[in-house]
Protein backbone atom coordinates (compact mmCIF):
# COMPACT_ATOMS: atom_id res chain seq x y z
CA UNK A 1 0.00 0.00 0.00
CA UNK A 2 2.73 2.45 0.95
CA UNK A 3 4.53 1.48 -2.24
CA UNK A 4 1.48 2.47 -4.29
CA UNK A 5 1.15 5.80 -2.47
CA UNK A 6 4.83 6.48 -3.07
CA UNK A 7 4.51 5.71 -6.80
CA UNK A 8 1.53 8.01 -7.18
CA UNK A 9 3.43 10.80 -5.42
CA UNK A 10 6.27 10.34 -7.87
CA UNK A 11 3.82 10.43 -10.78
CA UNK A 12 2.24 13.68 -9.63
CA UNK A 13 5.67 15.24 -9.16
CA UNK A 14 6.85 14.25 -12.65
CA UNK A 15 3.52 15.50 -14.06
CA UNK A 16 3.95 18.89 -12.37
CA UNK A 17 7.53 19.38 -13.59
CA UNK A 18 6.70 18.31 -17.15
CA UNK A 19 3.58 20.48 -17.32
CA UNK A 20 5.43 23.53 -16.03
CA UNK A 21 8.36 23.19 -18.40
CA UNK A 22 6.30 22.49 -21.55
CA UNK A 23 3.89 25.32 -20.76
CA UNK A 24 6.68 27.85 -20.24
CA UNK A 25 8.40 26.78 -23.47
CA UNK A 26 5.10 27.15 -25.35
CA UNK A 27 4.52 30.63 -23.95
CA UNK A 28 8.05 31.67 -24.92
CA UNK A 29 7.63 30.30 -28.44
CA UNK A 30 4.37 32.10 -29.21
CA UNK A 31 5.58 35.11 -27.14
CA UNK A 32 2.11 36.53 -26.49
CA UNK A 33 -0.41 36.29 -23.68
CA UNK A 34 -3.63 36.33 -25.75
CA UNK A 35 -6.30 34.00 -24.30
CA UNK A 36 -6.56 31.60 -27.32
CA UNK A 37 -2.80 30.98 -27.24
CA UNK A 38 -2.77 30.37 -23.50
CA UNK A 39 -5.77 28.01 -23.60
CA UNK A 40 -4.50 25.91 -26.52
CA UNK A 41 -1.05 25.75 -24.93
CA UNK A 42 -2.63 24.61 -21.67
CA UNK A 43 -4.50 21.80 -23.45
CA UNK A 44 -1.43 20.60 -25.37
CA UNK A 45 0.79 20.73 -22.28
CA UNK A 46 -1.83 18.75 -20.30
CA UNK A 47 -1.98 16.06 -22.99
CA UNK A 48 1.83 15.78 -23.19
CA UNK A 49 2.27 15.61 -19.42
CA UNK A 50 -0.48 12.99 -18.93
CA UNK A 51 1.06 10.83 -21.66
CA UNK A 52 4.70 11.27 -20.56
CA UNK A 53 4.62 11.63 -16.79
CA UNK A 54 5.42 7.96 -16.11
CA UNK A 55 8.79 8.44 -17.85
CA UNK A 56 9.76 11.04 -15.25
CA UNK A 57 8.44 9.15 -12.23
CA UNK A 58 11.57 7.16 -11.41
CA UNK A 59 14.12 9.96 -11.71
CA UNK A 60 13.81 11.30 -8.17
CA UNK A 61 12.76 14.82 -9.07
CA UNK A 62 12.34 16.92 -5.90
CA UNK A 63 9.24 18.88 -4.93
CA UNK A 64 9.72 22.60 -5.46
CA UNK A 65 9.79 24.53 -2.19
CA UNK A 66 10.78 28.13 -1.54
CA UNK A 67 14.16 27.21 -0.08
CA UNK A 68 14.98 25.00 -3.04
CA UNK A 69 13.97 27.75 -5.49
CA UNK A 70 16.29 30.19 -3.71
CA UNK A 71 19.17 27.72 -3.88
CA UNK A 72 18.39 27.09 -7.57
CA UNK A 73 18.62 30.81 -8.35
CA UNK A 74 21.90 31.10 -6.44
CA UNK A 75 23.19 28.03 -8.27
CA UNK A 76 22.37 29.54 -11.68
CA UNK A 77 24.20 32.73 -10.71
CA UNK A 78 27.28 30.83 -9.58
CA UNK A 79 27.17 28.73 -12.75
CA UNK A 80 27.15 31.81 -14.97
CA UNK A 81 30.06 33.39 -13.13
CA UNK A 82 32.06 30.17 -13.47
CA UNK A 83 31.22 29.94 -17.20
CA UNK A 84 32.54 33.46 -17.80
CA UNK A 85 35.74 32.66 -15.87
CA UNK A 86 36.10 29.45 -17.88
CA UNK A 87 35.86 31.32 -21.14
CA UNK A 88 38.44 33.95 -20.23
CA UNK A 89 40.75 31.12 -19.09
CA UNK A 90 40.39 29.11 -22.32
CA UNK A 91 40.68 32.26 -24.44
CA UNK A 92 43.99 33.08 -22.73
CA UNK A 93 45.31 29.56 -23.37
CA UNK A 94 44.22 29.64 -27.03
CA UNK A 95 45.71 33.04 -27.78
CA UNK A 96 49.07 32.47 -26.03
CA UNK A 97 51.67 31.61 -28.71
CA UNK A 98 53.10 28.60 -26.85
CA UNK A 99 49.72 27.24 -25.59
CA UNK A 100 50.39 26.95 -21.80
CA UNK A 101 48.59 23.71 -21.00
CA UNK A 102 49.37 20.82 -18.64
CA UNK A 103 46.57 18.36 -19.39
CA UNK A 104 45.73 15.17 -17.56
CA UNK A 105 42.91 12.85 -16.58
CA UNK A 106 41.90 12.68 -12.90
CA UNK A 107 39.19 10.97 -10.83
CA UNK A 108 36.93 12.82 -8.39
CA UNK A 109 34.30 11.54 -5.98
CA UNK A 110 30.83 12.95 -5.42
CA UNK A 111 28.40 12.49 -2.52
CA UNK A 112 25.23 13.12 -4.56
CA UNK A 113 22.82 10.20 -4.79
CA UNK A 114 20.11 10.87 -7.38
CA UNK A 115 20.73 10.49 -11.11
CA UNK A 116 19.41 13.92 -12.07
CA UNK A 117 21.73 15.58 -9.56
CA UNK A 118 24.71 13.70 -10.99
CA UNK A 119 23.67 14.70 -14.51
CA UNK A 120 23.49 18.37 -13.55
CA UNK A 121 26.83 18.15 -11.72
CA UNK A 122 28.52 16.54 -14.75
CA UNK A 123 27.14 19.16 -17.13
CA UNK A 124 28.20 21.99 -14.83
CA UNK A 125 31.71 20.56 -14.59
CA UNK A 126 31.81 20.39 -18.38
CA UNK A 127 30.98 24.10 -18.61
CA UNK A 128 33.47 25.40 -16.03
CA UNK A 129 37.19 26.30 -16.08
CA UNK A 130 39.43 23.78 -17.72
CA UNK A 131 37.55 20.63 -16.77
CA UNK A 132 35.20 18.33 -18.61
CA UNK A 133 33.54 15.06 -17.71
CA UNK A 134 34.51 11.92 -19.60
CA UNK A 135 32.61 9.23 -17.70
CA UNK A 136 30.39 8.69 -14.65
CA UNK A 137 30.21 5.43 -12.71
CA UNK A 138 28.40 5.25 -9.33
CA UNK A 139 30.00 7.94 -7.16
CA UNK A 140 33.07 8.58 -9.29
CA UNK A 141 33.61 10.97 -12.17
CA UNK A 142 36.45 10.75 -14.68
CA UNK A 143 37.55 14.24 -15.59
CA UNK A 144 39.92 15.73 -18.16
CA UNK A 145 41.68 18.78 -16.73
CA UNK A 146 43.50 21.26 -18.96
CA UNK A 147 45.86 22.51 -16.22
CA UNK A 148 46.21 19.86 -13.53
CA UNK A 149 46.29 21.29 -9.98
CA UNK A 150 46.06 18.12 -7.89
CA UNK A 151 46.49 14.50 -8.90
CA UNK A 152 44.98 12.67 -5.89
CA UNK A 153 41.25 12.09 -5.50
CA UNK A 154 40.63 14.28 -2.43
CA UNK A 155 42.50 17.32 -3.72
CA UNK A 156 40.83 17.15 -7.12
CA UNK A 157 37.42 16.78 -5.48
CA UNK A 158 38.06 19.82 -3.33
CA UNK A 159 39.18 21.90 -6.31
CA UNK A 160 36.54 20.83 -8.86
CA UNK A 161 33.38 19.44 -7.33
CA UNK A 162 32.85 21.19 -3.99
CA UNK A 163 31.68 24.57 -5.22
CA UNK A 164 28.69 23.01 -7.00
CA UNK A 165 27.86 20.30 -4.48
CA UNK A 166 27.42 23.00 -1.86
CA UNK A 167 24.40 24.25 -3.82
CA UNK A 168 23.15 20.99 -5.32
CA UNK A 169 22.95 19.18 -2.00
CA UNK A 170 20.12 21.28 -0.49
CA UNK A 171 18.22 21.12 -3.79
CA UNK A 172 18.30 17.35 -4.22
CA UNK A 173 19.02 16.35 -0.64
CA UNK B 1 63.90 56.43 -71.98
CA UNK B 2 65.03 56.01 -68.37
CA UNK B 3 62.45 54.90 -65.90
CA UNK B 4 60.10 53.52 -68.50
CA UNK B 5 60.24 49.96 -67.14
CA UNK B 6 59.61 51.23 -63.66
CA UNK B 7 56.68 53.31 -64.67
CA UNK B 8 55.12 50.46 -66.65
CA UNK B 9 55.46 48.06 -63.72
CA UNK B 10 53.97 50.72 -61.48
CA UNK B 11 51.06 51.14 -63.83
CA UNK B 12 50.54 47.37 -63.86
CA UNK B 13 50.26 47.29 -60.08
CA UNK B 14 48.03 50.34 -60.23
CA UNK B 15 45.82 48.66 -62.81
CA UNK B 16 45.57 45.59 -60.59
CA UNK B 17 44.51 47.60 -57.56
CA UNK B 18 42.13 49.67 -59.69
CA UNK B 19 40.50 46.47 -60.98
CA UNK B 20 40.25 45.08 -57.44
CA UNK B 21 38.69 48.33 -56.29
CA UNK B 22 36.17 48.30 -59.14
CA UNK B 23 35.24 44.68 -58.42
CA UNK B 24 34.87 45.39 -54.71
CA UNK B 25 32.77 48.48 -55.32
CA UNK B 26 30.59 46.49 -57.73
CA UNK B 27 30.06 43.98 -54.94
CA UNK B 28 29.26 46.78 -52.54
CA UNK B 29 26.72 48.24 -54.97
CA UNK B 30 24.51 45.17 -55.03
CA UNK B 31 21.27 46.14 -53.29
CA UNK B 32 21.47 43.48 -50.58
CA UNK B 33 24.62 45.11 -49.26
CA UNK B 34 23.20 48.53 -48.57
CA UNK B 35 21.49 47.85 -45.27
CA UNK B 36 24.59 46.39 -43.63
CA UNK B 37 26.43 48.36 -41.00
CA UNK B 38 30.08 47.90 -40.08
CA UNK B 39 29.31 45.97 -36.90
CA UNK B 40 27.08 43.48 -38.72
CA UNK B 41 29.81 42.91 -41.29
CA UNK B 42 32.33 42.28 -38.51
CA UNK B 43 30.08 39.77 -36.75
CA UNK B 44 29.42 37.82 -39.93
CA UNK B 45 33.08 37.84 -40.88
CA UNK B 46 34.08 36.46 -37.45
CA UNK B 47 31.47 33.69 -37.61
CA UNK B 48 32.46 32.67 -41.15
CA UNK B 49 36.13 32.69 -40.12
CA UNK B 50 35.16 30.25 -37.36
CA UNK B 51 33.50 27.94 -39.88
CA UNK B 52 36.60 28.14 -42.11
CA UNK B 53 38.89 27.11 -39.23
CA UNK B 54 36.59 24.18 -38.40
CA UNK B 55 36.71 23.06 -42.03
CA UNK B 56 40.50 23.18 -41.98
CA UNK B 57 40.51 20.98 -38.87
CA UNK B 58 38.09 18.62 -40.64
CA UNK B 59 40.54 18.24 -43.52
CA UNK B 60 43.57 17.92 -41.26
CA UNK B 61 42.35 15.91 -38.26
CA UNK B 62 44.31 12.69 -37.85
CA UNK B 63 41.49 10.56 -36.42
CA UNK B 64 37.73 10.52 -36.92
CA UNK B 65 36.91 11.87 -33.39
CA UNK B 66 38.84 15.02 -34.36
CA UNK B 67 36.63 15.45 -37.40
CA UNK B 68 33.48 14.87 -35.37
CA UNK B 69 34.58 17.56 -32.90
CA UNK B 70 35.22 19.97 -35.78
CA UNK B 71 31.75 19.45 -37.27
CA UNK B 72 30.09 19.72 -33.86
CA UNK B 73 31.79 23.07 -33.24
CA UNK B 74 30.85 24.20 -36.75
CA UNK B 75 27.21 23.33 -36.02
CA UNK B 76 27.15 25.54 -32.92
CA UNK B 77 28.81 28.42 -34.78
CA UNK B 78 26.29 27.97 -37.61
CA UNK B 79 23.36 28.21 -35.20
CA UNK B 80 24.62 31.54 -33.91
CA UNK B 81 25.31 32.67 -37.50
CA UNK B 82 21.72 31.87 -38.53
CA UNK B 83 20.38 34.00 -35.68
CA UNK B 84 22.69 36.84 -36.78
CA UNK B 85 21.40 36.54 -40.35
CA UNK B 86 17.85 36.62 -39.07
CA UNK B 87 18.70 39.88 -37.33
CA UNK B 88 20.21 41.25 -40.55
CA UNK B 89 17.19 40.27 -42.69
CA UNK B 90 14.87 41.45 -39.94
CA UNK B 91 12.17 38.76 -39.95
CA UNK B 92 11.15 36.83 -36.89
CA UNK B 93 10.20 33.69 -38.78
CA UNK B 94 13.89 33.14 -39.55
CA UNK B 95 14.59 32.31 -35.92
CA UNK B 96 12.66 29.02 -36.23
CA UNK B 97 15.41 27.56 -38.42
CA UNK B 98 17.94 28.26 -35.68
CA UNK B 99 15.57 26.66 -33.18
CA UNK B 100 15.40 23.46 -35.26
CA UNK B 101 19.18 23.51 -35.54
CA UNK B 102 19.70 23.95 -31.80
CA UNK B 103 17.41 21.02 -31.04
CA UNK B 104 18.52 18.60 -33.73
CA UNK B 105 22.25 18.92 -34.47
CA UNK B 106 23.37 17.13 -31.34
CA UNK B 107 21.58 13.96 -32.49
CA UNK B 108 24.15 13.51 -35.27
CA UNK B 109 27.07 13.92 -32.85
CA UNK B 110 25.54 11.45 -30.39
CA UNK B 111 24.94 8.93 -33.21
CA UNK B 112 28.59 9.15 -34.31
CA UNK B 113 29.75 8.83 -30.69
CA UNK B 114 27.56 5.76 -30.15
CA UNK B 115 29.01 4.17 -33.27
CA UNK B 116 32.58 4.81 -32.12
CA UNK B 117 31.83 3.26 -28.72
CA UNK B 118 30.49 0.14 -30.43
CA UNK B 119 26.90 0.78 -29.42
CA UNK B 120 23.63 0.56 -31.41
CA UNK C 1 27.51 39.81 -48.50
CA UNK C 2 28.33 38.15 -51.79
CA UNK C 3 31.90 37.59 -50.60
CA UNK C 4 30.55 35.60 -47.67
CA UNK C 5 28.28 33.60 -49.96
CA UNK C 6 31.14 32.74 -52.32
CA UNK C 7 33.32 31.72 -49.36
CA UNK C 8 30.55 29.44 -48.09
CA UNK C 9 30.14 27.87 -51.54
CA UNK C 10 33.88 27.25 -51.61
CA UNK C 11 33.72 25.58 -48.20
CA UNK C 12 30.82 23.42 -49.36
CA UNK C 13 32.87 22.31 -52.38
CA UNK C 14 35.81 21.49 -50.13
CA UNK C 15 33.56 19.42 -47.91
CA UNK C 16 32.05 17.56 -50.85
CA UNK C 17 35.45 16.74 -52.34
CA UNK C 18 36.66 15.56 -48.93
CA UNK C 19 33.57 13.35 -48.56
CA UNK C 20 34.41 11.72 -51.88
CA UNK C 21 38.12 11.35 -51.12
CA UNK C 22 38.14 9.86 -47.61
CA UNK C 23 38.72 6.11 -47.45
CA UNK C 24 37.31 5.97 -43.91
CA UNK C 25 33.55 6.04 -44.47
CA UNK C 26 32.83 7.51 -41.03
CA UNK C 27 34.93 10.56 -41.94
CA UNK C 28 33.04 10.76 -45.22
CA UNK C 29 29.75 10.87 -43.28
CA UNK C 30 31.09 13.66 -41.09
CA UNK C 31 32.17 15.67 -44.14
CA UNK C 32 28.71 15.15 -45.69
CA UNK C 33 27.19 16.53 -42.48
CA UNK C 34 29.29 19.68 -42.97
CA UNK C 35 28.04 19.96 -46.58
CA UNK C 36 24.37 19.84 -45.53
CA UNK C 37 25.11 22.31 -42.72
CA UNK C 38 26.41 24.89 -45.20
CA UNK C 39 23.63 24.08 -47.70
CA UNK C 40 21.08 25.11 -45.07
CA UNK C 41 22.88 28.44 -44.62
CA UNK C 42 22.86 29.00 -48.39
CA UNK C 43 19.10 28.34 -48.61
CA UNK C 44 18.75 30.86 -45.82
CA UNK C 45 20.68 33.41 -47.86
CA UNK C 46 18.35 32.79 -50.80
CA UNK C 47 15.38 33.86 -48.60
CA UNK C 48 13.90 30.37 -48.35
CA UNK C 49 13.75 29.64 -44.61
CA UNK C 50 11.23 26.80 -44.96
CA UNK C 51 13.54 24.88 -47.29
CA UNK C 52 16.39 25.64 -44.91
CA UNK C 53 14.38 24.19 -42.04
CA UNK C 54 13.70 20.96 -43.94
CA UNK C 55 17.36 20.75 -44.95
CA UNK C 56 18.41 21.28 -41.34
CA UNK C 57 16.11 18.59 -39.99
CA UNK C 58 16.98 16.07 -42.69
CA UNK C 59 20.65 16.84 -43.17
CA UNK C 60 21.76 17.41 -39.61
CA UNK C 61 20.07 14.54 -37.82
CA UNK C 62 18.44 11.99 -40.12
CA UNK C 63 21.09 11.43 -42.81
CA UNK C 64 23.91 11.13 -40.29
CA UNK C 65 22.02 8.64 -38.13
CA UNK C 66 20.85 6.53 -41.08
CA UNK C 67 24.31 6.43 -42.67
CA UNK C 68 25.85 5.45 -39.34
CA UNK C 69 23.37 2.57 -39.01
CA UNK C 70 24.20 1.57 -42.60
CA UNK C 71 27.95 1.36 -42.04
CA UNK C 72 27.26 -0.43 -38.77
CA UNK C 73 25.65 -3.20 -40.84
CA UNK C 74 28.43 -3.24 -43.49
CA UNK C 75 32.12 -2.21 -43.61
CA UNK C 76 33.68 0.86 -42.13
CA UNK C 77 36.64 1.05 -44.53
CA UNK C 78 36.51 1.28 -48.29
CA UNK C 79 38.45 -1.45 -50.07
CA UNK D 1 18.89 48.25 -24.51
CA UNK D 2 20.30 48.52 -27.99
CA UNK D 3 23.83 49.21 -26.74
CA UNK D 4 23.69 46.19 -24.41
CA UNK D 5 22.68 44.01 -27.36
CA UNK D 6 25.52 45.37 -29.51
CA UNK D 7 28.15 44.73 -26.82
CA UNK D 8 26.80 41.27 -26.02
CA UNK D 9 26.74 40.22 -29.68
CA UNK D 10 30.25 41.54 -30.31
CA UNK D 11 31.72 39.68 -27.32
CA UNK D 12 29.79 36.57 -28.33
CA UNK D 13 31.12 36.50 -31.89
CA UNK D 14 34.67 37.07 -30.63
CA UNK D 15 34.26 34.04 -28.36
CA UNK D 16 32.86 31.99 -31.26
CA UNK D 17 35.95 32.81 -33.30
CA UNK D 18 38.26 31.99 -30.37
CA UNK D 19 36.55 28.63 -29.88
CA UNK D 20 37.12 27.70 -33.52
CA UNK D 21 40.71 28.90 -33.25
CA UNK D 22 41.13 26.62 -30.25
CA UNK D 23 39.72 23.69 -32.20
CA UNK D 24 42.29 24.45 -34.88
CA UNK D 25 45.32 25.00 -32.64
CA UNK D 26 45.11 22.59 -29.71
CA UNK D 27 47.28 19.45 -29.81
CA UNK D 28 44.87 16.57 -29.13
CA UNK D 29 41.18 15.62 -29.11
CA UNK D 30 40.47 16.30 -25.44
CA UNK D 31 41.95 19.81 -25.47
CA UNK D 32 40.05 20.55 -28.66
CA UNK D 33 36.88 19.50 -26.90
CA UNK D 34 37.73 21.86 -24.05
CA UNK D 35 37.96 24.84 -26.40
CA UNK D 36 35.06 23.69 -28.56
CA UNK D 37 32.70 23.26 -25.62
CA UNK D 38 33.28 26.28 -23.47
CA UNK D 39 34.01 29.08 -25.91
CA UNK D 40 31.33 28.19 -28.44
CA UNK D 41 28.68 27.64 -25.76
CA UNK D 42 29.15 31.05 -24.17
CA UNK D 43 29.70 32.65 -27.58
CA UNK D 44 26.45 31.32 -29.03
CA UNK D 45 24.60 32.21 -25.82
CA UNK D 46 25.82 35.82 -25.84
CA UNK D 47 25.23 36.23 -29.58
CA UNK D 48 21.66 34.97 -29.49
CA UNK D 49 20.72 36.89 -26.35
CA UNK D 50 22.31 40.00 -27.88
CA UNK D 51 20.14 39.66 -30.98
CA UNK D 52 17.14 39.23 -28.67
CA UNK D 53 18.07 42.43 -26.85
CA UNK D 54 18.41 44.35 -30.11
CA UNK D 55 14.89 43.38 -31.29
CA UNK D 56 12.74 43.38 -28.18
CA UNK D 57 9.96 41.17 -29.58
CA UNK D 58 12.38 38.32 -30.23
CA UNK D 59 13.68 37.99 -26.69
CA UNK D 60 11.59 34.99 -25.45
CA UNK D 61 12.32 32.91 -28.53
CA UNK D 62 16.01 33.84 -28.41
CA UNK D 63 16.13 32.78 -24.77
CA UNK D 64 14.56 29.42 -25.65
CA UNK D 65 17.17 28.84 -28.40
CA UNK D 66 20.07 29.77 -26.13
CA UNK D 67 18.81 27.55 -23.29
CA UNK D 68 18.52 24.63 -25.72
CA UNK D 69 22.13 25.23 -26.81
CA UNK D 70 23.22 25.45 -23.17
CA UNK D 71 21.60 22.06 -22.49
CA UNK D 72 22.51 20.09 -25.61
CA UNK D 73 26.10 21.25 -26.16
CA UNK D 74 27.66 19.63 -23.04
CA UNK D 75 25.76 16.41 -23.77
CA UNK D 76 27.16 15.99 -27.27
CA UNK D 77 30.65 16.97 -26.16
CA UNK D 78 30.53 14.51 -23.29
CA UNK D 79 29.45 11.76 -25.68
CA UNK D 80 32.28 12.58 -28.10
CA UNK D 81 34.90 12.63 -25.34
CA UNK D 82 33.71 9.30 -23.97
CA UNK D 83 33.81 7.82 -27.49
CA UNK D 84 37.35 9.11 -28.03
CA UNK D 85 38.44 7.46 -24.77
CA UNK D 86 36.76 4.17 -25.72
CA UNK D 87 38.42 4.20 -29.17
CA UNK D 88 41.78 4.78 -27.46
CA UNK D 89 42.92 8.11 -28.83
CA UNK D 90 46.16 8.83 -26.90
CA UNK D 91 46.77 11.95 -24.83
CA UNK D 92 49.25 14.48 -26.17
CA UNK D 93 52.89 14.53 -25.10
CA UNK D 94 52.52 17.38 -22.60
CA UNK D 95 50.18 15.37 -20.35
CA UNK D 96 51.21 14.81 -16.74
CA UNK D 97 48.74 12.33 -15.27
CA UNK D 98 46.40 9.62 -16.54
CA UNK D 99 44.12 7.92 -14.02
CA UNK D 100 42.05 6.01 -16.57
CA UNK D 101 43.34 2.54 -15.69
CA UNK D 102 42.74 3.06 -11.98
CA UNK D 103 39.18 4.12 -12.78
CA UNK D 104 38.58 1.06 -14.96
CA UNK D 105 39.91 -1.29 -12.24
CA UNK D 106 37.62 0.23 -9.62
CA UNK D 107 34.70 -0.16 -11.97
CA UNK D 108 35.49 -3.87 -12.41
CA UNK D 109 35.92 -4.42 -8.68
CA UNK D 110 32.58 -2.89 -7.72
Amino acid sequence: MSQGVDRSHEWVRGFAWLFGITFVVWLALVSSLAPPEVISGCIVALAISILGAHLYAGLGLPALTLKRAAFLLAYIGVLFWEIIKANLDVAYRVLHPRIPIRPGIVVIRTSLKSNVAKLILANSITLTPGTFTLDVVDDQLLIHWIYVGATDVEGATRLIGKRFEKYLKPIFG
Amino acid sequence: MPGQGQSSSYSKAGDFFLAMFIVLSLYMDTPIFIGLSFSEMTWMALAVAGIVLCTLRLLKGPTSPDRAVAVDTAATVTTAFLVLLGSVFGQQFYLDVALVYAVLTFIGSVAIARFLEGGF
Amino acid sequence: MILIVSLLVLLMLVGAVAACAFKDLLSAIIAAALVSLIAAVLFYFLQAPDVAMAEAAVGAALTTAIFVVAIRRTNRYEQ
Amino acid sequence: MNVAGLISTTVGTIFLFLGSLGVFRMPDVYNRLQAGTKCTTLGAFLTIVGVGLMHNDWLPKALVISVFILITNPVSNHALGRAARKVGVPLCKKSVVDKTEEFEQRKVRQ
